[in-house]
C-alpha cells in the first residue's frame, strides 16, 4: 500500500492554475525525488501535502486516510513532517530548544503546563540523539539564529525529523550549499530517513540520482514523467522539458 | 532625573522624620498636578496657597501657628490618591483637601473613615472643596469629611427656585454625561422640576459617554425638535465647550444651565458662542456684588489665575476659626469646633451644617456675557448677576447617620 | 424629517472630518505596516500651529503653511525615529509611535499650556450660509465638507492618474515588490509619511476651529483613526471614505434614535423590562463605543475590512 | 504582518544544564530582599508604595508573559487587571456581609480565577487574530470594557466604584492586614508566589511552546502545535495572573473604580514592561519599580514626571529596546566573561555623557514647565528663572555636549551600556 498517496490534485489561486491534476502514490519506506523547472509548482505541491493551504480539488491520503483539508498542525500529528526551502526554525531558541519543541506532541505532551520541560526524560533523550544525528552537540545551547547556514540546514532536517514522522517531506535541503557541504547533507539525509517515506524537492540532480529510488518530474504543474532514476533520464519527454536545458 | 529617583527613594526612607514638627500645620492638597486636568488641580492648589499666606501674614492658627500646604499629585486616580493620602500622612498632614472627581472623593472619604478607626492617635479630616456627589453628606456622609460647596442637589434646589419664576420656560431638556454626577444631576432636575414646576415638560433627558463625544450636534438637532426652551447640563470641560459651540453653530438660541460653565478654560474654549446663551451657579464669580476687588487685583497678580474657588477663602477662614475656637490644631478637637461653625464672608453669612456637615452658603445663577466689569481668562467675557440664593433656601432634606466618636 | 435631515448632515460633517484625519494614515498604514499611534498627534499639531501662526500671519495663509509644517516635522519623525526603528520590526514601530504620542502630547502642553487655545475661524466663515428649518449652517462646516472633498478627489486623482500614484498604488497592494523596481524605499516611506501628517495636520487645521483646541485632542481622537482606517481595509482610499461616513452616520444616528436596547428586543418580539441596567441602556448612550464594536467584529470576521486590499 | 518582529529581544534561552544553585540563588535573593525591606524603608509611605510597587510587578509580569512570551501585543491588558479586581473585591464585600469563613488573605486566588475565566471567554475571539489585528482587538475590548465598566453600576459601582474593608473574615497566619506595614506580608507572599509560578510557567512544554510561537508562529504547525491553541492558553493564563495582581489591587486599596480599566491603565503596564525589558524575565520588575516611583514620588518635585517617562520609553525604544535588563544583562555577561575590567571606562564614560544629556534635558524642561506658571528654578544655590537666557543656555550647552559625546563613544564602537543582548 502506498504511504502518501495524490489523487487528481488541482490547486489554483484565482485564475492560475499552479496544479493541474496531479497522481502520485509513494509506496512506504521508498526515496521519492519531485524534480522540475523554476515555477512548475513544486514548493506548492508541498504546501498542499503539508496543509500549509488547502487544495482547490482532489485529495491527498496518508497511510489510506484522507488528510486534504485539514490544518497542518493535524496532518503532522498523523505522521507527515516537512522541511522548508528558506531555512524555518526557530532563531532565538537554542538548537537543543528548538529540538525538544519539534518531539514534544510525538511523545504524547499535549500543551502541558503542569510539568517541566527539562524534567521530561524521553524528551531529553530524543531530542539528544537528534542532536547527536545531525551532528550538532558542539552546538547544543546556541541560539539557532547564530549557527552557519549548513548547519542551519542541518537543524531544519533535524526539527522535521525530530518527532519521528514516518513521512518525510524535504524541500530542497542543500539549496545554496557548497559541494563539501551537499555531500554531508546527503549523507546525513540518507541516515535520517532510513527506514521512512521521503519525498524530496530538490535541484541538484546529483543528489537525486544518487538518492532516490524514483522519481517525477513536474511541469506547470503536471507529472510528466515517474520512474527509476534511468527510467527518468532515458525518457525523451522529460529530457525536452527538463534534464535538457539543465544539461546545455 | 536619576538623581531625582534616587532622592525620591531615599526620602521615602526618612519621611518619618520630618512628621512631628507641630510649628506648621500641614494641609495636604491631594488633586491632579499633572496629566489631563494638571490645569484645574493647579489652579486650586494656587487658591490655597494664596489663602493660606494671607492667614500666616495675619499671624497664623492657634495661637501662631503657621500654615502649609503640600501639593499632592493624584492623577484623578482613585488608587494613586491612596498613596498620596498615605504619604501625607506620613508627612504629618492631618488636613486633606481634595475637589476633583466624585470617584477620588469617594475613595478618600473611605480611606479617611478607615484610617481614623484604625489610627485614633493620628486622626485626620478630609475638607471637600469641589466634589458635589450629594452621597458624600448624605448615605455616604462621614463625621470626618466637610463639604464646602454646595452639591449637585443643593444646586438644583435653587436652579429650580430661579426656573419656578421663569414662566415663559415651558420645555426643558437634560443633558449629562454618563456617570454618577451626570446621573446625579439629572435626577435631581428631574425630581424637583416635577415638584416646584409641574406644568414644565421635560422634553429631553440624555445621557452620553465622558469625553468621547466630538461632535453635539445630533443632540443639538433633537433639542430643536423638542422645542427645547431651557437646557440643564452638568457637562464639564470639552464636552460642555462642545455642546455650547455646537448649539452656537446651529443658532439654537437658549438658555443653557451649567453647573461649570465658569470653569478653567470654558469661557475659552466656548468663547463669544457662549455669550448670552451659558448660564452658570455658583457660588461666586468676580461681578458678584461685595466681590473684594483688592484682593481680586492681588490675587490676579501673584497666581495669574482669576479668583474662581471663593470657598478655598471660606474653607481656610473657617479651618482659622476653628483651629482659634478649639485652640488646638488636632483634628479631633478641629472638627468638634467645626461642625455647625458660623462664619461671616463678604457675601454673607455662612454655616457649617452639624447633621452632615455640609455648608449652607449664599449661590449665585450668573450669564456669560461681553459687557461686565471684571473679565475672565483675559477673553473680554465675565460673569453678570442673574438671581442670588440665600444660604438657607439651599438646605436639602439628608439622610446622613452620622457616627460620631465617642 | 427635520431630524433625520440633520442627522445626514452632521454625520457627514462628522465623517469627513474623520476621513480628512485617516486619509493620511490609511496611506502610511499601507504602504509601511506602521498603524501610528501619534497620527492624531500631528492632527493636534496642525491645530495648534495653525492656532500659533494664525495670530501673526492670518488663518488664510495658515492654512496652508500648518500642515506643510506638520508634514516637515512627520518627514523628520520618519526619517531620525522610525527609520532607525524599523529594522526591529512592527512591533518596535508601533511601540515608537506609542511613545511619540505621549511625548508630543507633553511637549504640547511645555508649549502652549495645559488649557484650552481660543483658536477661531475666521469672522468670514462664521456667518451662516443657509438656514433649514429655522437652524443656521454656519459656512465654516461647509467649508470642512469642501476641503475634505477636495482633499478625497484629489489624492484619488494623484494616485489613479500620476506615474508617482500609480507606483504608491502598487506600493500599497504590494509593498515588497517596490524595491525591485529600483525606486528608493527610504525616499518613498519618507515622502508617503510626510504627506500622510500634512493631512491630518490639514485636518487640524480645520478640526481645530469647529472643535476644541486643547492637548487632549489627539487622544480623544487616536483610537477612533484606528477604527476607519481597519475598517475601511489597507491600502483603499475610497475604503477609508467609506467608513468614515459609515462611522459618522452611525454614530450621529443612534444619537438621534435615542431608542434603548430594551425598545429594540422588544421590536424583535423579545419581552423585556424597560428600564433594567441593561435593557434601559440608550443606544445614544453607546453610541461612542459603537465604532470599537465595529473594528473588533471586523477584525474577527472580516480582518481584510470593507475594501481592504489585503488582510491587515 | 502577523509574524510579531523577530528583532525585539527574545527570553534568553534557559540554560538547560544550569546547576539546581544557580537556578535557586536568584530566588532566595529574592526572598532576602522581600524580607529586608520592610527595614529599610518602615515608614507608612515606605510600606505604600512598596505594595504598590508589588501589584504592579505582578501585573507587569503577566503583561510580559504575553508579549515578551508570546509575542502577543496587548493594548487591552487592563481588563484582565480590573475584572479580577472586582471580582475579590466582590467577594470581600461578601465576606463581610455573609460572614463567610474565607480568608481575605487568599483573595487574590478569586481575582486569579476571574481573570483567568474572563480570558478564557473574551479571548477566545481575541486570540483568532495575531499581530496587529490582535493589538487592534485588544484595543477595541479594552475601550468596550472600559465604558461598559461606567454603565453597569451593579457590579462596578458607578464612578464611584466598590469599596470593602479587609480586616474581615478569619486570620491567615495570624496576620493583621489592618496597618499597612501587615499587608506588605501579603504583598510579599503573593509577590514571591506569583512569580515563583510564572516563571514555572516559563518551563513548562507550554511555556516553551509560547517562545516557539512567538518566534516563529509559521513553523509551529509542522511540529505538531496549533499556534492559535498556544496563544489562546498563554493568553488565558496571562489574564488570570492579570486577575490575580487585581486582587492583590482589592485588598490593598480596599476601593476599586472602573478607572482601572482604562486606557491609563494598559498603557502603564505596557511601558513597564518595556522599560524594564521584554528579554529577561526580571525585566518588568525592574520596569514597575522604576515607573511606580517615577508616578508617585518624582511628581512630588516636577509636573513634568511624565514628560520624562516618554522620553526614557522613547529613548530605549530607539537605542536599547531590551530595556533596563539588557544593561544588567549586559554586565553580567561582560563579569562572566572577565571582561568587565576593560569594559568599565567605556561603560563609566557612557554613563557620564548620558547624565549630562539627562541633567540638559531635565534643565530645559523644568525651564520650559516654569515658562507658564512662573517661578524659579532653585538648584544647588543657583536661580534659573525661565524669562532669563542664562538657564537655557546651559541648557542647551549641556544637552549638545551630552548628545556629542554619546555620539563619540557609539562611533567608536565601545560595546556600551546600551548594547543590546545577542
Amino acid at each position: 500500500m502506498s504511504d502518501l498517496e495524490l489523487r487528481a490534485l488541482r490547486k489554483s489561486f484565482g485564475s492560475a492554475d499552479i496544479i493541474r491534476g496531479v497522481d502520485l502514490a509513494v509506496p512506504a519506506g521508498e526515496r521519492h525525488a519531485v524534480i522540475g523547472p523554476n515555477g512548475a509548482g513544486k514548493s506548492t505541491l508541498f504546501n498542499l501535502i503539508s496543509g500549509a493551504f488547502p487544495p482547490t480539488s482532489g485529495e491527498v491520503m496518508l497511510g489510506g486516510e484522507r488528510i486534504s483539508g485539514r490544518p497542518p498542525y493535524e496532518i503532522n500529528r498523523r505522521g507527515l513532517s516537512r522541511s522548508f526551502q528558506v531555512t524555518n526554525i526557530f532563531h532565538n531558541m537554542s538548537v537543543y530548544e528548538n529540538l525538544r519543541c519539534a518531539v514534544l506532541w510525538s511523545l504524547g505532551y499535549r500543551y502541558t503546563l503542569w510539568r517541566s520541560a527539562a524534567a521530561l526524560k524521553d524528551a531529553a533523550e530524543r531530542s539528544r540523539e537528534v542532536l547527536h544525528l545531525i551532528g550538532l552537540d558542539h552546538a547544543r545551547e546556541t541560539p539557532a539564529g547564530l549557527l552557519s547556514y549548513a548547519d542551519q540546514r542541518a537543524l531544519e532536517i533535524g526539527v522535521t525529523i525530530a518527532g519521528g514522522a514516518r513521512v518525510i517531506l524535504l524541500d530542497e535541503p542543500t539549496a545554496g550549499m557548497s559541494r563539501a557541504e551537499t555531500d554531508r547533507a546527503v549523507d546525513l539525509i540518507r541516515r535520517v530517513t532510513e527506514g521512512r517515506t521521503l519525498l524530496i524537492v530538490e535541484h541538484d540532480m546529483g543528489v537525486v540520482f544518487g538518492l532516490a529510488d524514483r522519481i517525477s518530474v513536474l511541469v506547470y504543474g503536471e507529472v510528466i514523467a515517474t520512474g527509476t532514476p534511468a527510467e527518468i533520464r532515458g525518457d525523451p519527454r522529460v529530457r525536452e522539458a527538463y534534464l535538457g536545458e539543465e544539461a546545455a | 532625573m536619576w538623581t531625582k529617583i534616587i532622592a525620591a527613594a531615599a526620602s521615602v526612607g526618612v519621611m518619618t522624620a520630618f512628621a512631628a514638627h507641630a510649628q506648621t500645620v500641614k494641609i495636604a492638597y491631594i488633586d491632579p498636578l499633572s496629566g489631563p486636568f494638571a490645569n484645574v488641580g493647579d489652579q486650586g492648589l494656587k487658591h490655597f496657597e494664596y489663602m493660606a499666606n494671607k492667614i500666616n501674614e495675619a499671624g497664623g492658627i492657634a495661637g501662631g501657628k503657621k500654615v502649609e500646604i503640600i501639593g499632592l499629585d493624584n492623577k484623578v486616580d482613585a488608587k494613586e490618591s491612596l498613596i498620596q493620602f498615605q504619604k501625607a500622612v506620613d508627612q504629618g498632614a492631618r488636613f486633606i483637601l481634595q475637589g476633583n472627581g466624585s470617584s477620588v472623593a469617594a475613595a478618600l472619604v473611605d480611606a479617611v473613615n478607615k484610617h481614623n478607626r484604625r489610627n485614633p492617635d493620628q486622626r485626620v479630616l478630609f475638607l471637600n472643596y469641589a466634589a458635589v456627589d450629594p452621597v458624600f453628606t448624605n448615605d455616604g456622609c462621614s463625621y470626618w469629611h466637610f463639604r464646602f460647596d454646595a452639591d449637585a442637589d443643593m444646586k438644583m434646589e435653587a436652579l429650580t427656585n430661579w426656573l419656578a419664576e421663569q414662566k415663559a420656560i415651558k420645555n426643558v431638556y437634560i443633558i449629562g454625561q454618563d456617570y454618577s454626577f451626570g446621573k446625579a444631576v439629572a435626577a435631581a432636575a428631574r425630581s424637583m422640576i416635577a415638584k416646584k414646576r409641574p406644568d414644565v415638560k421635560i422634553v429631553g433627558d440624555e445621557l452620553h459617554p465622558l469625553g468621547k463625544v466630538k461632535d453635539f450636534s445630533p443632540y443639538v438637532a433633537k433639542m430643536r425638535a423638542a422645542g427645547t426652551d431651557l437646557v440643564i447640563t452638568g457637562n464639564w470641560g470639552p464636552d460642555m465647550s462642545l455642546l455650547v459651540k455646537a448649539a452656537a453653530d446651529a443658532n439654537f438660541n437658549v438658555p443653557i444651565l451649567t453647573y461649570y460653565g465658569g470653569g478653567l478654560g470654558a469661557p475659552t474654549a466656548m468663547g463669544s458662542s457662549a455669550v448670552d446663551r451659558v448660564k452658570q451657579i455658583t457660588e461666586f464669580h468676580e461681578n458678584v456684588e461685595g466681590a473684594p476687588a483688592a484682593l481680586m487685583d492681588d490675587f490676579e497678580k501673584k497666581t495669574s489665575y482669576d479668583l474662581y474657588y471663593w470657598r478655598a477663602k471660606t474653607l481656610m477662614e473657617m479651618l482659622k476659626a476653628a483651629a482659634d475656637k478649639a485652640g488646638s490644631t488636632d483634628a479631633t478637637a478641629v472638627a468638634a469646633a467645626l461642625s455647625g461653625l458660623e462664619h461671616k464672608t463678604e457675601l454673607g453669612t455662612v454655616t457649617m451644617r452639624t447633621d452632615n456637615h455640609q455648608l449652607l452658603q449664599p449661590l449665585f445663577i450668573s450669564t456669560l456675557s461681553d459687557k461686565v466689569a471684571r473679565t475672565v481668562e483675559g477673553t473680554t467675557l465675565g460673569f453678570k448677576t442673574d438671581y442670588r440664593i440665600e444660604a438657607d433656601a439651599t438646605r436639602t432634606p439628608t439622610t446622613c447617620k452620622m457616627e460620631r466618636p465617642s | 424629517m427635520e431630524v433625520v435631515v440633520f442627522s445626514l448632515l452632521n454625520g457627514l460633517l462628522y465623517g469627513l472630518l474623520l476621513f480628512m484625519l485617516s486619509s493620511g494614515l490609511t496611506l502610511i498604514f499601507s504602504m509601511m505596516g506602521v498603524l501610528n499611534f501619534a497620527h492624531a498627534s500631528f492632527y493636534m499639531l496642525g491645530a495648534y500651529l495653525a492656532y500659533a501662526m494664525g495670530g501673526q500671519i492670518g488663518f488664510w495663509p495658515a492654512l496652508f503653511l500648518a500642515p506643510v509644517l506638520v508634514g516637515v516635522a512627520g518627514a523628520l519623525v520618519e526619517r531620525y525615529g522610525l527609520r532607525p526603528v524599523h529594522a526591529n520590526g512592527h512591533v518596535a514601530e508601533l511601540l515608537f509611535t506609542f511613545g511619540l504620542a505621549y511625548l508630543i502630547e507633553e511637549i504640547v502642553k511645555l508649549f502652549w499650556g495645559k488649557q484650552p487655545v481660543p483658536y477661531r475661524v475666521p469672522d468670514v466663515l462664521s456667518q451662516p450660509i443657509f438656514t433649514l428649518f429655522e437652524t443656521t449652517y454656519p459656512a465654516f462646516r461647509v467649508f470642512m465638507m469642501v476641503v475634505a472633498l477636495l482633499m478625497f478627489g484629489v489624492l484619488w486623482l494623484l494616485l489613479k492618474r500620476t506615474r508617482a500614484g500609480l507606483m504608491i498604488q502598487a506600493a500599497l497592494t504590494h509593498p515588497h515588490m517596490v524595491g525591485h523596481l529600483g525606486h528608493n524605499v527610504p525616499l518613498i516611506f519618507m515622502t508617503v509619511f510626510g504627506i500622510g501628517c500634512a493631512l491630518a495636520g490639514l485636518a487640524g487645521v480645520i478640526g481645530g476651529a469647529i472643535l476644541v483646541t486643547e492637548p487632549g485632542m489627539a487622544h480623544s481622537l487616536g483610537p477612533i483613526v484606528f477604527v476607519v482606517v481597519v475598517v475601511g481595509g489597507m491600502g483603499s482610499l475610497t475604503g477609508a471614505f467609506v467608513a468614515s461616513l459609515l462611522i459618522g452616520m452611525l454614530q450621529t444616528f443612534a444619537i438621534a434614535v435615542g431608542a434603548s436596547i430594551g425598545d429594540l428586543l422588544r421590536l424583535v418580539g423579545i419581552p423585556v423590562a424597560p428600564h433594567g441596567e441593561l435593557t434601559g441602556i440608550t443606544l445614544a448612550q453607546i453610541a461612542p463605543m459603537l465604532p470599537f464594536l465595529l473594528l473588533v467584529l471586523i477584525l474577527i470576521f472580516r480582518p481584510r475590512g470593507l475594501m481592504g486590499a489585503r488582510e491587515t | 504582518m502577523t509574524a510579531i518582529d523577530r528583532a525585539l529581544p527574545a527570553m534568553r534561552p534557559v540554560g538547560v544544564r544550569s546547576s539546581p544553585l544557580a537556578a535557586v540563588a536568584p530566588w532566595l535573593l529574592g526572598a532576602a530582599i522581600l524580607l529586608a525591606l520592610p527595614f529599610v524603608f518602615p515608614s507608612r509611605t515606605g510600606f505604600t508604595i512598596m505594595n504598590a510597587i508589588g501589584i504592579n510587578v505582578v501585573f507587569a509580569l503577566s503583561y510580559n508573559m504575553l508579549l515578551g512570551q508570546g509575542g502577543m501585543l496587548s493594548f487591552g491588558h487592563a481588563v484582565w487587571f480590573g475584572l479580577g479586581g472586582f471580582a475579590a473585591m466582590h467577594m470581600m464585600v461578601a465576606i463581610d456581609k455573609l460572614a463567610l469563613p474565607v480568608p481575605v488573605f487568599l483573595l487574590p486566588l478569586v481575582g486569579f480565577a476571574a481573570g483567568l475565566l474572563a480570558g478564557a471567554v473574551l479571548g477566545w475571539p481575541i486570540c483568532r487574530r495575531a499581530g496587529t489585528p490582535f493589538a487592534m482587538i485588544t484595543l477595541g475590548i479594552g475601550e468596550l470594557i472600559a465604558a461598559a465598566g461606567l454603565m453597569f453600576v451593579t457590579v462596578f459601582g458607578g464612578e464611584e466604584g466598590i469599596k470593602g474593608d479587609r480586616v474581615v473574615g478569619p486570620m491567615l497566619f495570624g496576620l493583621d492586614l489592618g496597618p499597612q506595614g501587615g499587608v506588605y506580608w501579603f504583598i510579599a507572599f503573593w509577590v514571591f508566589a506569583a512569580a515563583l509560578a510564572m516563571w514555572a510557567f516559563t518551563r513548562t512544554p507550554l511555556g516553551r511552546l509560547s517562545l516557539a510561537v512567538r518566534d516563529n508562529p509559521d513553523r509551529v504547525p509542522f511540529i505538531g502545535y496549533d499556534p492559535q491553541r498556544v496563544r489562546y492558553l498563554v493568553f488565558m493564563v496571562a489574564s488570570g495572573f492579570a486577575g490575580l495582581a487585581g486582587g492583590m489591587a482589592a485588598v490593598n486599596y480596599e476601593i476599586l473604580t472602573p478607572q482601572i480599566f482604562g486606557a491609563l491603565t494598559s498603557g502603564n503596564v505596557l511601558l513597564m514592561a518595556f522599560i524594564g525589558g521584554l528579554g529577561a524575565f526580571y525585566g518588568p520588575i525592574l520596569g514597575a519599580v522604576l515607573i511606580v516611583l517615577m508616578q508617585s514620588m518624582l511628581s512630588d518635585y516636577t509636573e513634568g514626571w511624565q514628560l520624562y517617562v516618554g522620553l526614557l520609553f522613547m529613548g530605549l525604544v530607539m537605542f536599547a529596546p531590551g530595556g533596563l535588563a539588557s544593561m544588567v544583562e549586559g554586565g553580567a555577561r561582560a563579569v562572566r566573561r572577565g571582561d568587565w575590567r576593560e569594559r568599565a571606562p567605556a561603560w563609566a564614560s557612557g554613563a557620564l555623557a548620558f547624565a549630562v544629556l539627562a541633567a540638559g534635558i531635565v534643565l530645559l524642561v523644568e525651564l520650559a514647565f516654569r515658562a507658564h506658571g512662573g517661578g524659579a528654578l532653585r538648584l544647588a544655590g543657583l536661580t534659573l528663572r525661565p524669562g532669563d537666557a542664562m538657564g537655557w543656555i546651559i541648557g542647551i550647552a549641556l544637552v549638545s555636549l551630552g548628545a556629542g559625546l554619546l555620539r563619540l563613544l557609539t562611533r567608536r564602537g565601545h560595546d556600551g551600556d546600551t548594547a543590546r543582548p545577542a
